[in-house]
């Protein structure tokens, strides 16, 4: 009688046919279309006290090269109007110990790992490619082209379009791996770079990193920075970050990872309807850990609410005055 | 580590300069250790996103106090709190002191400022007293004396303008008592990082062990920003090792003070 | 005796040694380093009863365009987290309008009027110089080159180095006004775009304008500006214009006029520091029209609790680390 | 037009949906014309940077009242603030209405939502008295009928699902009254703008004069960001005026409604 009445099995089937918030990155499917940004999760680690981790669409790591890097001295950050300036110089272990130190806790997580690399040569970024292409179960590779915060490397590719096909099209000869480009915001157009790593062989752009930017202490004189500049990021910089995907999104076929100051499923909804596929949460992480749970199900409810089965359905859907 | 919204108890002037923060925090208080801290949200900061890390001085049934300075927009927003009101707090955080053993070595404590709050917590849990060498500027600067010689401690203050105590640095009486004996004694300090130096080395030129409190500014405090490192002996080099993970506490050996800044 | 004492003259000579803040953009002197953005302080007379305008170092108005503009549809304005983004569109009389309504009240000033000009063709912003040339009185003139907001002029000749030369060298002949050009932000580096207004005759430069932002509904999916796009300003751009002023600064040898945030003292600074000979305070007038007025008050604070005579030993004054 | 700090008098819940504020403004107050508007800094706001404008609903000596409802984060905010905190406004603001002239026309009032408050001063300060139509979705958004009556105007609720008054809309009565007659009558509204849009048709349909205080989004209030601007006959042509300046009560005549949203 009961199971006539009520079939959880068949309820749970017929809420997850109500709204399916799967999406699609390249040949990575994500149960969901939130994530982190790279440098603002760690290596997802430290914050499994605190969240389910196998609730977010995917974990996005911290830029890791070849061989460790020391980073920037300090201080590297400084917090301004509602953003963040961040120069940390991209410390971290080197491929070698990632692998030994973090994977073996990111391999045994349900969803996928977005492991974001970099490089100072073309051949570098190749070569770390092909280095995660071996470990296998990697969920997809993030090209951060754009880190505001080191000399070598990182900036200068992802502001000369032909630099940029360069490494995009030897990261794709070195790996079946989804890759994901991370387009610098420091252009006069990004149309052209969007389009640059489409043809280049990238599967998605994630869009957009941090903005280069400068806070001076005036007692001091001083940089507040000791790298005298870095990247801000933050809700101060949505606005311009909606403004990218939107144009984005014009000049490609292929999804976008909108970020840029998410810190609700409202944000997260205005990239989406601007044109991305998914979103990761960046700087919101470090005030409110919990934001990228909290996202996930505001999105659930605001497709509930306006009776909307497929999140895809809300990709792109602004609509222009005529 | 936990993230939970807290109540606030009682937001007191508990001196000219500090005030003193009472949260229920039933998820957070139990777990607390000496030298550990917590991350502050303060709501209606709004613009100014960071959360800000302050020393938990004490810990009663479900409940954690600190004590803060007003000296910035976040404690200054702060300050002007009432109780009712709600922040969120993650914690208890960070590497703390190693509480002394039973019968083990004497603690000495030497503190700077909200270096005291710090500290507090460790007198409190060890199981021998010991001496604090407590030093600020003026008089206003010198925290919580009574509620170390309510444990029993012994206290020496100094002020810099000698207003309170003896007049000069923290570290002169303590130079005298380590002059006098350094067996079986070990330094604990938590106070501004010129004060830090100071103390690692007189440790050094003492042998004796120390733990040093480091305050280095601090973005997430969960170890995952890479902000608040400050530069530790590797083998024949040195890293980058995270003040709010691997610290604050760190071994004053372990320091390389040449990088710092 | 009581003269013997105390000698106000003597000591008003004093203090005014003590706190020099003149500055010199070209061959306009200012009483002090603090003027307002154009387009957030309509054409002055608007806030004559909230502040004494002569008190400011110059007075900027709305760019103005050879003949009459009605600016977008509505909604122009939409605030975001420490910003706002407008896209107005350049409403304005024109330049006999504003001859007419607006030079009659302008003029009577103690303080020196900069007008913010603009064209959709080379040729019209030096045909508007050019009657601004011969108006006489004038204080300066401001080169819109980079306004986000109007398809035709507007944007392109500040993110184009060959056309804002071109620009700037045609109003260069039709006026020995001083010229002030006012850069786009929205560039990879501002250096070369700096030079090349310097190198085409330009005495000064405004850094900076606003930047390409957009922002949506979620409710209705449309997006919050009838214009689609418009241009971010306020607090949230600070940081991002700080750097740009300190790189056009190492890059040129004219004075810049900061801007982009400024709520403060504080915060013109700053700018200073980075190398701002003067500040602009834009988008702060909105909320508190007297922002110019206290600006000017903490700057004086600062040179007096500092020792410092002259506001000039400041600019550029930024230590970076060795 | 002055800036002032102002002192929260009072801040009280008046209906389920609406708040009365009243701030002691010195300078503002004296000054107030009917349909005038105060554009208010909520200073707890930070990352909000904008002004928020509320007609002026009443004057007494050296204050002034708003009635608003909290319908985002900057009145939300605002309806929590306390007696004795601080606001600032700029005020009074705008070109207000044409209080009638004694023994003149007899003024029609025709309001939605928070518009009763915007016409309030305009009943008291008319020396006839005449009718007020309000209207509302539901009883609850139907504002201070008492106040009105008090000054002995005749009040007209509709509610849209008859909780109060006639079920209907506020054009309703105003229709059957205009039937009537016409002669000597002038109509002031203010409200959401379909609600101006009708009432403008029906004064051309029945030829009376329309004085409409008309709704945009503000950024300075004062008329020099052109933020707030509406389409308004110029010649054959027509070109933006604003409404915190040339507005916000303009004639119905001038309004070129084919342009607006
Ligand atoms: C591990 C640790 C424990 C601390 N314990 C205490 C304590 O028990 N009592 C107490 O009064 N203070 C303590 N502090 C310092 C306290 O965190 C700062 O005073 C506080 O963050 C200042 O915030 P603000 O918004 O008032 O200042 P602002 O200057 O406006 O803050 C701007 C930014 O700088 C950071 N900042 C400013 N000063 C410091 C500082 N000294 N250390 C770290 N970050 C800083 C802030 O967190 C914020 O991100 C501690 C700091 C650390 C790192
Ligand atoms: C001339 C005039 C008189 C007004 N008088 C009253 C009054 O007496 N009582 C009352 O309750 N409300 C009145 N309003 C509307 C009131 O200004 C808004 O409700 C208020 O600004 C909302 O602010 P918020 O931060 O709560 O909303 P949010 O939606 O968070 O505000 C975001 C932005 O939109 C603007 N905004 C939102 N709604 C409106 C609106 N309806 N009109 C104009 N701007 C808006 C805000 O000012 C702010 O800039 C008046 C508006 C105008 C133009
Ligand atoms: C402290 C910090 C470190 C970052 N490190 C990286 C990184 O290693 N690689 C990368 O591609 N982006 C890095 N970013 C950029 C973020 O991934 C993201 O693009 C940016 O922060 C914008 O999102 P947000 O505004 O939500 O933070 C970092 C950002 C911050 C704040
Ligand atoms: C509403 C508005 C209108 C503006 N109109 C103009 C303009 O007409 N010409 C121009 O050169 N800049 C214009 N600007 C840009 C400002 O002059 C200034 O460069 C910018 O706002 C950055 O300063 P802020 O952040 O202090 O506002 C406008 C800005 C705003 C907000
Ligand atoms: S504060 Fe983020 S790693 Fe320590
Ligand atoms: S609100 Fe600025 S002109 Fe009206």
């Amino acid at each position: 009688m009961k199971s006539e009445i009520r079939n959880p099995m068949s309820e749970a089937a017929n809420d997850a046919r109500a709204t399916d918030l799967s999406v699609q990155i390249g040949s990575l499917r994500m149960q969901n279309p939130v994530t982190v940004a790279s440098g603002t999760f760690g290596y997802g680690v430290e914050y499994a006290e605190l969240l389910d981790l196998n609730q977010l669409g995917a974990v996005v790591v911290k830029g890791i090269r070849l061989t460790p890097v020391r980073g920037n001295p300090t201080p590297r950050t400084v917090e301004v109007a509602s953003g963040l300036i961040n120069a940390i110089g991209l410390q971290g272990p080197g491929v070698d110990g990632f692998i030994q130190k973090y994977w073996p806790f990111l391999k045994g997580l349900k969803v996928p790992t977005i492991i974001n690399i970099w490089g100072t040569t073309v051949e570098e970024y190749a070569e770390v490619a092909r280095r995660f292409d071996g470990l296998g179960g990697v969920g997809a590779l993030e090209l951060n082209v754009s880190c505001p915060n080191i000399k070598e490397g990182g900036a200068q590719f992802g502001t000369d379009a032909r630099l940029l096909s360069q490494v995009v099209a030897a990261c794709r000869k070195a790996t079946r791996l989804p890759l994901i480009t991370k387009m610098s915001p420091n252009v006069v157009s990004i149309a052209p770079y969007a389009k640059a790593a489409e043809d280049a062989g990238s599967d998605a752009l994630a869009v957009t990193n941090s903005y280069p930017a400068m806070a001076i202490d005036i007692e001091t004189r001083r940089p507040k920075l000791a790298n005298v500049t870095g990247g801000l990021t933050g809700p101060c910089i949505k606005p311009i970050a909606i403004k990218l995907v939107w144009e984005a999104a014009k000049a490609v076929k292929i999804p976008i990872i909108g970020m840029g100051g998410i810190q609700n499923a409202a944000d997260a909804l205005e990239f989406i309807m601007a044109g991305a596929t998914a979103v990761a949460v960046g700087t919101a992480n470090f005030y409110e850990p919990q934001t990228a749970l909290h996202v996930i199900e505001g999105i659930r409810d605001f497709m509930q609410r306006k009776d909307i089965r497929d999140v895809r359905e809300i990709v792109g859907s602004v609509q222009l005055p005529k | 580590m936990v993230e939970q919204t807290v109540n606030i108890v009682s937001n007191e002037r508990a001196t000219d300069l500090y005030f003193r923060l009472v949260v229920r925090a039933p998820q957070i208080a139990p777990l607390v250790q000496p030298g550990q801290f917590a991350h502050v949200r303060i709501l209606p900061l709004r613009d100014a996103l960071l959360r800000r890390p302050f020393s938990i001085f004490q810990v009663e049934g479900d409940t954690f106090a600190i004590l803060y300075k007003s000296v910035g927009k976040g404690t200054e927003v702060l300050s002007r709190m009432r109780p009712g009101e709600e922040l969120n707090a993650i914690g208890p955080l960070g590497h703390g002191f190693t509480v002394p053993q039973p019968g083990g070595e004497t603690p000495l404590l030497v503190a700077g400022g909200y270096g005291m709050a710090a500290m507090h917590l460790l007198a409190q849990r060890s199981p021998q007293t010991g001496i604090v060498f407590v030093g600020g500027r003026r008089r206003v600067d010198i925290l919580c004396e009574e509620e170390f010689r309510a444990l029993g401690w012994e206290v020496r203050a100094t002020t810099e303008d000698g207003s309170h105590g003896e007049k000069g640095l923290v570290t002169q009486p303590l130079i005298a008592e380590l002059k006098r004996t350094t067996a079986g004694r070990k330094l604990f300090a938590c106070g501004p990082t010129p004060m830090l130096k100071a103390v690692g080395r007189l440790a050094e030129e003492f042998n004796v062990p120390a733990e040093l409190s480091m305050d280095e500014h601090m973005c997430c405090g969960v170890g995952v920003c890479l902000t608040c490192v400050i530069p530790v002996k590797a083998g024949d080099a040195w890293e980058y090792q995270r003040t709010c993970t691997e610290g604050p506490v760190f071994d004053s050996r372990e320091v390389v003070w040449e990088v710092t800044r």
